[in-house]
């Protein structure tokens, strides 16, 4: 490729924008129009790369690397490996659904556009940029637009649920820095990650800071930092709050992009640098994943609000991903080299993002088409809408059985695998953790029967079936969660060497055991 | 002579311009100011700088002056005697100015000033314009420009609104 | 490419291909596009005949053909997918094709008029093909998908009138307590690939025998698939759900609930019974047996026709499973074929019955008596001649009298008990389980045949709108009934008190894997079966006449009251009658404790920790805000700032009145300030 | 007479006689006539540096620059002197405060 496709990448929806800041804003219509286009051209461009992505090759591809900020040693650099590319393929995606998911968007439409295709901009730049301080600086241009997605858009109570977003993702993003901070003056001034994945696993062991390992101090630093964008129990509570409060398209992005830049962080950063921690942290990573689903999947069965489910449903299946993630340390001699059992939960703790991505995105849409009609999503004040709209109904079943892990829907794929690589470790977790899938079928199954099935609901005799733009916002992502629920292989070929490259990496620097 | 002659143009100036100040008729207050330009002129002339000289004489007096008495007369009618006006903040105003005038006075006094001793020029204008038409030409240019602009400009805001 | 793979191609991908069709354009065909889905089955039907033919043809006891494909694989991990046919394989392809077709030809008429007609069809494609999936599959891996997807299809067609609660309900219940075994399912399956690295069949038979997974690691893994087969199944604990799946559709009742898919449990226990440790298999007959017995004690005070075969399909389930447990499998796959065929048999019939009393008490304008209430029936042999002879010989099937199917196959259960009896000289429970439940099976069927269609009518006007139901609904009857003749499964040999015949041939029953010889060899048993067998024919015999006669006295002949019988037992009878009250227990004790907790945890997340913990630290934040403000405003601000501000103001008031307009003060000022400098310059 | 001191005293005297004028006349145009008596301070300066600096006719060209800005300025001010009178019907500065508000 001869040109830069990543800056394409990421710069596409900024000329979006700039587009449409030059547009009246009574040309609501064309305002949208550009949007769509500008996430639509993102979206081929990510086709595209992915068409010409080398799945057999090792390491970063279509880099770029450019002098920025010499003086200290920052470049901007950027590039794409297997671990990357499913969300470089997903966020214009869910962008590009979200475009039309927020057609009916009334306040401020210029505004609400032009915010949410800076946000698009950030969050691409987030999965692609190799450099720590660029990394920073996309994790922060991301969380502004939210902000005011969020606080401008939302429902009744999106100042103080915006407020709170914002809060909880500074303090992860201001320990992020100083973990950031950290790397760049103990591993030689550079900020370029590709080179602290090298060079930092040697260059912190044995440093102790107030008598704690180094290693240990930053690892906890990024693991917040991230674990509130998982997010990870206890840090959780943002989320309900913001993915209520947040309009339909917001809560997509929020679910299906953001959400998965935890766990993307804790695979690119902690693993990838600090893969001496990984052995140490796995058995909390393990209890934290068991405490997510549990907890998550017994909150999701209380709530009224179906959103509130939705919300609540993806804490308990980035739980899964989570221990997915500690199967790596199967891999490691002492737990008898297990290499397979490491892949088997790696790559299922990608895949689980990946598709947690499509299916709560599709939750998210749907629980918005009744919001719609409905203006309320108490759970229980639905029924009998089956019979009304019967198309509704299917594609909602699709998305929930889906979400409750049926085989043939690519929900089951990753959590299967996520479990069977962590099983060889963490017996008796995965055991109490396979609860997990009796829960998520409760609290689906529960609302799916209040809202669908017996009587119908005299308010709703003359609801509206579900319409053509509502449809084609979801029936891409359901055709993706049954193509890889069918046949998930297409997908695991393309992060297959990147995650073997990272079970090997951390199980040869992180057989370092004993530097703390 | 010429030393007298000199002292009698600093005097001059002194008191016309004191009168220009102090004045309470406008009127005299504007010849004054003529007698402070002429003085001027002729400190100029002491400074070999005849060209200078010449046009002080024609742009201050012959331009400027003219225009500000026919300022004063069109904005007073003529028939009043008034034309004259009074002075606010006098007191802090001098006092102000006096200060100002002694620091002056005493930088002038201690301020070591480098001298540099030349020959009288046959005359400046030569070299003035030679000067003005080479080293000079854009600014010159510019003041053209300018004072064309006033022109313009002057013209524009004192037509009277129709 | 391999003739037995186009075959089970076709066969598996055939019904899936119809459900899309009928999903997405089926309500735009004509006829709904029953059409679709029937010949879909059909084809299925006439293929599995085919391969059924092949196989008796070149008989080969030991035929098996194993495809697979790489299903994904990261660089050490991977997953292959594929068919595992073997005898057992395409017998249970015959099986599922034949219940399934007549599944299908019962609901053209008895599902007519259904504004989801075409839903329905769907769903039962989608079920043939989940079904197929799990028949076909040589690893647990598509076992296990195909076993959830069956789940999802009964989940689909128990709650086919979703508008009642109760069926919703009944579908939610159904598909949760599933997942309860699922996850039992679930663990043993990790625990075998955590150990072996491979889901397929073969490799897990050639790790076991390896010893690469052992002692109680493998007596757990077998408990754990176990537990799979418990909640498909519907073995004790978890049989809750079955009689409430009765509120489905009667066709799905009959496919589902009652042939095939809660025989898949049976069907996966055969499949997995090499690697099943002693202990196991000790767990797994006991649990079976109390199925048996257990259940056969609340179907005797069911009155809904259907709920007495819902209660009878969980006995006959229990028998399977119990023989699983004492080694002799053979038997549990034997009955596992005939119990389709007459249990299908029963439902349909029931069906018929149901239909007719529907069509009844709709030309009554009476929707208030339950139709399927045996107490509103009666008589109805007159009016319904076929339905009875159908009902009759499957009831004499199931009940275990000779000349017909069940007899075969429940002695050799009841042979195969009484063997694991004999050899190791304990578990005399598991007899008693055994016998009584046989005693117990005659006893409700035919209280089931009397109530329903000897005596007088209970209700006449009903009655007297009674008619044989169509013939799209008496074709499977009858074709069902005549496959409950005990001759079908004996050939070449027809004399009816030995089991010995084709179908025992051809199904060989493989040694156990489990190294270190401590399960019993399949000679051994097939020697102490041999020895048990006419003891085991004879008492069944005299137990199933016992439990006949006890039937005839009591609701034909009359001559024992069954009222009075239940005020003398009156303890026993509420326990059967109130199902031993475990829908309340559980209700109490796991249902709504798990509610709460969920609950618990809700409040505990949004109104405890957030409320206090986090917006605390927002609280807390605000208060020292708050604190430091009132220092930073009384204090400094106010004390020492302020008196700045203060000074200033008052300055401000009277530099005020510099601030004139006038640019002639602000010059003024300028100087002043220039001169200001000047001085401080000089100072 | 050949000595700067008395020139610069001279300007001096000039500039705050002129700056006294600025400050305390009412009237517009007597406020233009101290501007014109500072200029000329400035003008005397330059042209008694360039006398006492080695006769650097830059300076008169400075001056000569200073002379027609003046003059531009003048007519300028004039210009906008009369556009007030016919406002306000007044020239006195202290009146024209609308810069107060």
């Amino acid at each position: 490729m001869d040109f830069n496709i990543l800056s394409l990448l990421i710069w596409l929806p900024i000329i979006g924008m700039v587009a449409i800041a030059f547009i009246p804003r009574e040309q609501e219509e064309v305002i949208k129009i550009v949007a769509a286009v500008a996430t639509g051209l993102q979206l081929f461009l990510a086709i595209l790369l992915w068409m010409q992505f080398d799945k057999t090759a090792i390491g970063f591809q279509f880099t770029e690397k450019y002098t920025w900020i010499p003086s200290f040693n920052i470049f901007y650099t950027l590039g794409v490996d297997g671990l990357s590319l499913p969300m470089v393929i997903l966020t214009p995606l869910l962008s590009f659904l979200a475009i039309f998911v927020s057609w009916n968007i009334k306040r401020a439409v210029k505004g609400y556009f032009a915010l949410f295709l800076l946000l698009d901009t950030g969050m691409m730049g987030v999965f692609l940029a190799l450099d720590f301080f660029l990394f920073y600086v996309f994790w922060e241009v991301m969380l502004l637009p939210m902000y005011f997605l969020i606080g401008m858009w939302g429902g009744p109570q999106r100042v103080y649920a915006a407020i709170k977003f914002f809060l909880f993702t500074l303090v992860g993003s201001v320990l992020m820095l100083i973990a950031i901070l950290a790397l760049y003056f103990t591993c030689g001034q550079t900020f370029d990650m590709v080179t602290l994945m090298q060079t930092a696993p040697e260059a912190l062991s044995g440093v102790l800071w107030w008598g704690v390992s180094a290693i240990k101090v930053i690892w906890i630093l990024l693991f917040i930092g991230f674990a509130i964008k998982v997010p990870v129990f206890p840090l959780h509570t943002w989320l309900p709050l913001a993915h209520v409060e947040a309009p339909t398209a917001i809560s997509v992005i929020l679910a299906g992009v953001l959400l998965k830049m935890g766990v993307y962080g804790m695979l690119r950063v902690n693993y990838g640098m600090l893969p001496e921690a990984v052995w140490w942290f796995a058995g909390a990573l393990a209890v934290l994943g068991l405490i997510n689903v549990l907890w998550g999947g017994l909150a999701a069965l209380a709530q009224k609000d179906l959103k509130k489910m939705v919300a609540y449903s993806s804490i308990n299946h980035l739980g899964y991903a989570l221990m997915g993630m500690a199967a790596v340390i199967a891999a490691l001699e002492v737990n008898g080299g297990n290499y397979a059992a490491a892949e088997a939960g790696l790559s299922g703790a990608v895949f689980q993002m990946f598709n947690h991505g499509t299916i709560s995105a599709m939750l998210f849409i749907l629980a918005g088409v009744v919001y719609d009609r409905a203006h309320h999503r108490e759970i229980a004040g639905f029924g009998g809408l089956a019979k009304q709209m019967p198309v509704y109904a299917g594609v909602t079943a699709i998305a929930f059985f889906a979400g409750l892990g049926l085989p043939s829907l690519s929900g089951f794929i990753s959590e299967f695998m996520c479990f069977v690589g962590a099983f060889p470790v963490f017996r008796t977790i995965v055991i109490i953790g396979t609860l997990g899938i009796l829960i998520n079928a409760a609290y689906f199954l529960r609302a799916y029967q209040k809202i669908f099935f017996g009587q119908l609901n005299k308010k709703y005799a003359d609801m509206p079936e579900i319409n053509g733009r509502e449809l084609f916002t979801l029936i891409p992502l359901a055709v993706i969660t049954f193509i890889f629920g069918v046949y998930p292989a297409p997908f695991l070929n393309i992060i297959k060497v990147t995650i073997s490259g990272l079970v090997e990496h951390v199980v040869t620097l992180g057989g370092m055991v004993g530097v703390f | 002579m010429i030393n007298l002659v000199f002292w009698f143009f600093v005097i001059l100036i002194v008191l016309s311009a004191f009168s220009v100040v102090l004045n309470k008729n406008l009127i005299y207050a504007a010849i004054s100011l003529l007698l402070t330009f002429l003085g001027i002129a002729a400190l100029y002339v002491f400074l070999w700088a005849d060209f200078m000289a010449g046009t002080q004489v024609l742009i201050y007096i012959g331009g400027i002056l003219i225009l500000l008495l026919f300022g004063i007369m069109l904005t007073h009618k003529i028939t009043s005697v008034k034309i004259s006006h009074t002075s606010v903040q006098k007191g802090i105003g001098g006092a102000v100015v006096l200060v100002l005038f002694i620091g002056l006075l005493w930088m002038i006094k201690i301020t070591p000033w480098k001298m540099e001793s030349a020959m009288e020029p046959e005359q400046t204008v030569n070299t003035i314009g030679t000067l003005l038409m080479t080293d000079f030409l854009l600014p010159f240019e510019v003041a053209s420009v300018l004072l064309l602009g006033a022109l313009i400009g002057a013209a524009v805001l004192a037509r009277k609104e129709s | 490419m391999n003739i037995f793979l186009q075959y089970t191609l076709l066969i598996y991908f055939l019904p899936l291909i119809a459900f899309g069709i009928q999903i997405f354009v089926g309500k735009r065909l004509p006829r709904q596009g029953d059409w679709v889905s029937i010949g879909a089955v059909l084809t299925t039907l006439i293929l599995s005949l085919a391969l059924f033919a092949g196989m008796l043809l070149n008989y080969n006891p030991h035929f098996e053909q194993n495809f697979s494909f790489t299903w994904l694989e990261t660089a050490n991990f991977k997953i292959t997918m594929g068919f595992l046919i073997d005898n057992i394989t395409i017998i249970m392809l015959l099986v599922v094709a034949i219940v399934s077709s007549a599944s299908h030809i019962f609901s053209l008429k008895y599902m007519a008029g259904d504004p989801r007609y075409s839903r329905f069809y769907a769903y039962l494609s989608l079920f043939t093909f989940s079904m197929n999936g799990i028949v076909l599959a040589n690893s647990l891996m598509l076992l296990y998908m195909s076993w959830e997807l069956v789940g999802l299809s009964s989940y689909l067609l128990i709650g086919f009138w979703f508008e009642k609660d109760s069926v919703a309900n009944a579908g939610k219940k159904a598909f949760l307590t599933n997942r309860v075994g699922d996850i039992g399912f679930f663990i043993g399956i990790m625990l075998l690939f955590t150990a072996i690295g491979s889901f397929s069949y073969s490799d897990i038979f050639a790790g076991v025998a390896d010893g690469r997974i052992t002692g109680t690691l493998l007596t757990l893994a077998g408990i754990g698939l176990f537990m799979g087969a418990v909640g498909k199944s519907a073995q004790f604990p978890l049989h809750i759900w079955l009689p409430d799946a009765m509120e489905g559709p009667t066709p799905v009742s009959a496919l589902i609930h009652a042939a095939t898919m809660v025989a898949a449990g049976v069907f996966m226990m055969v499949r997995v019974f090499p690697i099943l440790t002693p202990d196991a298999q000790i767990l797994i007959a006991y649990i079976g047996g109390f199925t048996a017995l257990f259940a056969a004690t609340i179907a005797i005070t069911r009155t809904d026709i259907k709920q007495v075969l819902a209660y009878s399909t969980l006995s006959q389930l229990g028998y399977m499973i119990m023989v699983v447990g004492t080694g002799a499998y053979i038997a549990a796959f034997f009955h596992l074929v005939i119990h389709a065929m007459f249990k299908a048999n029963l439902f349909y019939g029931a069906g018929s019955v149901i239909h007719g009393m529907h069509h009844a008490l709709h030309d009554l304008k009476d929707h208030k008596t339950d139709p399927q209430d045996m107490r509103n029936m009666g008589g109805l042999k007159a009016k319904m001649p076929i339905t009875f002879w159908a009902m009759l010989i499957s009831s004499l099937a199931i009940s275990g009298i000779p000349f017909f199917s069940g007899f075969l196959s429940k002695d050799a259960i009841l042979a195969g008990t009484l063997a694991l009896v004999e050899r190791t000289h304990s578990h005399h429970l598991l007899l008693i389980f055994g016998f009584g439940a046989a005693l117990l099976t005659a006893f409700y069927m035919f209280r089931m045949i009397f109530i329903t269609f000897y005596n007088q009518p209970s209700r006449p006007q009903i009655f007297a709108r009674m008619k044989e139901s169509p013939r799209a609904m008496l074709i499977p009857l009858i074709v069902l009934s005549v496959l409950s003749v005990y001759i079908f499964y004996t050939l070449p040999n027809i004399n009816p008190l030995s089991d010995k015949g084709w179908f025992t041939h051809l199904v060989e029953a493989k040694e156990s894997l489990v190294p270190g010889g401590i399960n019993p060899t399949v000679h051994d048993i097939e020697e102490s079966i041999h020895h048990s067998h006419t003891p085991a024919m004879i008492t069944s015999l005299i137990v199933a006449a016992m439990g006949l006669l006890l039937a005839w006295l009591m609701y034909f002949k009359k001559t024992l009251s069954a009222e009075v019988w239940a005020k003398r037992l009156k303890p026993l009878y509420n326990l059967s009658y109130n199902k031993y009250y475990i829908d309340e227990i559980y209700n109490k004790v796991l249902y709504r404790p798990f509610l709460k907790l969920a609950d618990w945890v809700a409040y505990l997340d949004w109104n405890v920790y957030d409320k206090y913990f986090i917006n605390g630290f927002g609280k807390v934040t605000v208060w020292l805000a708050k604190i430091v403000g009132i220092a930073d405003y009384e204090g400094l601000d106010q004390g020492v700032v302020d008196s700045f501000g203060r000074g200033t103001k008052r300055l401000g008031g009277s530099l005020k009145k510099l601030q004139t307009g006038k640019i002639q003060s602000y010059i003024l000022f300028a100087a002043l300030a220039v001169v200001i400098i000047l001085i401080l310059q000089v100072l | 007479m050949d000595n700067l001191q008395v020139y610069l005293i001279i300007a001096a005297l000039l500039f705050s006689l002129g700056l006294f004028a600025v400050i305390t006349r009412r009237n517009a145009i007597a406020v233009l006539m101290g501007v014109e008596l500072i200029l000329n301070a400035a003008n005397l300066n330059l042209i008694a540096f360039a006398r006492f600096g080695g006769m650097n006719i830059t300076g008169h060209i400075f001056a000569l620059f200073v002379i027609v800005l003046a003059a531009a300025e003048v007519a300028v001010a004039l210009a906008i002197i009369l556009n007030i009178y016919q406002n306000f019907n007044s020239i006195n500065v202290d009146e024209a405060q609308q810069l107060k508000q």
